[in-house]
């Protein structure tokens, strides 16, 4: 019914910007009956998911629920006259208004430093040369006494990145390339090893990357083939994978054309 | 001093300071030569990498600081050699929240998580981690909240000179935000209970 | 490829391995040029250095590989940033050691060294003198190496209770192999809820 994910939404005001945006609403007149109705489905796709902000979610909702009876009291008949020249008379909506311009002006800021992010990383350094053969002996130094706890932090900082900058060449070229064909082969073997049932992070022992991806996507594969099934007890428990049929080398050879 | 002597010094210790940077402050004492010669041929050296195209180096300021670094157009290149530095990108939550730090600072995370409209420890357990964002002190009043601000990493990850060259905040209506949120709680509250 | 362009290349390259070097072959690898274009490349710019004065850099060759170093005769120059007082060049050695042994206590020396990819025997030293790491046992095995940790001294420095009071580092810095992980359980769960 809804193609958006609902993690993807940062909090409720993240949510409403983006039904504001999609159902193409002014947002210095929004229609309260609509907006809500829209937000509360979109609440009701969520339950699953038992987020930590749930609770925030379901706050908002509470308050455009009464927002909108807000909007909806009848006009009693002394009361119209006032009423229609009271034009600067206060709209329940506009605290919301309010809130949700703030807020977007801070979500578009969030959006120019991913791009000033993105660029920074096209550009690379070098760590400081190491000049300890100029030190004198006698001469001990230290920092500062203006440096902080986070100044030290900064420094651990830029060793952990200085180290990625060391990784050899070598790890990254001329690795094997597994396919998915084979990594469901493996998938199978190590489910059959362990009597046909195996934690989902246990298929897993990989270190590098790309056999993690591969390996995901096969088991994702072998799901669709009805060759594994899989299943979670609990929420944010480890998934169960267990084995329901022995696919034949046959069958899985046809995954070759897709590879 | 030579101008050309002078360049060559320049180049050596920025080389050697590397990702430290230095500033033209520090070069100046260093050196022993005055500021408007060591501004000249610091803008000389830049333009010298930016108009020589066997150059592959650029002269940039980050964080206050003069340091080299290798031209933009050479990433897809050195990406080929070395691992990206900054490859753990921030999540859009992370980002939202270090907007609101670096436009508002000194901020709470109160405020920050009005303004938000969902609990806000998280992101900034990451900045603070990450060492984009700390502790600068200590709001008034019972409680007395941190108070959070931006770093020189801050800077340094995201390219700038200083916090002056941050893009204009996106134009907005304008409120007096305290007392604008602090109505909205209030409403809010009300609103809230009311259901209950 | 285009001999300008190529020397910006490999200008680039040289420039961020530093002090590892790099060889012919691995550049011809890398960039996909034949060994006689990068060995022309190579001794370009190896000649651009070394005729232009307001370089302050070198090329240099050590059993196959090449490096950029600054020119000999700018020592004094490279000298200068270490005899002067303030200088950032052991702020930041000796402040880098200390993040290392206040965040992986109990440390031994090769591990530091390990991690920084340089000797630091020199900060080690400096730190202990001021009190702010200390013995805190030996490592098992032979050599018994000395295991570092902080001193009561080093919370006082930093005015912090204890240990814990250390900002935190980001979830997975060590390892980021797990966050990868965890990546794929959410987008594999998001897939497989997405199944029902």
């Amino acid at each position: 019914m809804y193609e958006v994910k609902l993690e993807a939404f940062t909090g409720p005001l993240d949510l409403l910007l983006h039904l504001i945006h999609r159902l193409e609403i002014d947002i210095y007149d929004i229609p309260m009956a609509e907006l809500t109705s829209q937000y509360i489905d979109h609440i009701h796709a969520m339950k699953e998911l038992e987020l930590n902000e749930a609770s925030e979610y379901l706050v908002m909702a509470a308050t455009l629920l009464a927002i909108k009876s807000r909007m909806l009291l009848p006009i009693h008949e002394g009361e119209m006259e006032e009423a229609e020249f009271e034009v600067d008379g206060p709209d329940p909506r506009e605290e919301l208004v309010t809130k949700l311009i703030e807020y977007k002006k801070y979500k578009e800021a969030a959006v120019e430093l991913k791009e000033l992010e993105e660029n920074r990383a096209q550009v690379y350094t070098r760590p400081p040369s190491d000049l300890s053969g100029f030190v004198p002996d006698e001469q001990l130094a230290l920092f500062d006494l203006n440096v902080n706890v986070y100044d030290m932090l900064s420094a651990f900082q830029k060793l952990l990145r200085r180290k990625q900058l060391k990784k050899p060449l070598s790890t990254r070229v001329a690795r094997q390339e597994i396919s998915v064909k084979e990594q469901m082969i493996a998938v199978i073997d190590s489910l059959k090893l362990n009597g046909g049932k195996s934690n989902f992070s246990d298929l897993f022992p990989y270190e590098d990357k790309s056999t993690i991806i591969v390996t995901f996507l096969s088991i994702l594969e072998l799901m669709k083939r009805h060759v594994v099934f899989v299943e979670q007890k609990n929420n944010f428990e480890d998934l169960t994978v267990t084995l329901q049929k022995e696919a034949t080398y046959d069958e899985l050879e046809q995954f070759d054309g897709q590879n | 001093m030579n101008l050309n002597s002078l360049m060559a010094k320049i180049e050596a210790l920025l080389f050697v300071v590397g990702d430290d940077g230095v500033t033209a402050k520090q070069l100046s004492q260093l050196l022993e030569v005055d500021m408007m010669e060591i501004e000249a041929a610091l803008s000389e050296l830049a333009t010298n990498y930016s108009e020589n195209e066997e150059r592959g180096l650029e002269l940039k300021t980050l964080a206050g600081t003069y340091q080299l670094t290798t031209k933009p157009e050479l990433a897809d290149t050195i990406k080929k050699l070395v691992e990206n530095p900054n490859s753990q990108v921030l999540t859009t939550a992370s980002l939202e929240v270090l907007a609101i730090i670096a436009y508002k600072q000194p901020i709470t995370r109160t405020e920050i998580e009005d303004l938000r409209g969902v609990k806000s420890e998280r992101p900034i357990q990451t900045l603070v981690s990450r060492a984009l964002v700390q502790e600068v002190g200590r709001a008034e009043g019972t409680g007395r909240a941190i108070l959070y601000g931006t770093t020189k990493e801050f800077l340094n990850y995201f390219g700038l000179k200083d916090l002056n060259e941050l893009p204009p905040l996106p134009e907005g209506t304008t409120v007096d935000d305290n007392e604008e949120t602090d109505l909205f709680m209030t409403k809010f509250q009300e609103a809230f209970n009311s259901k209950e």
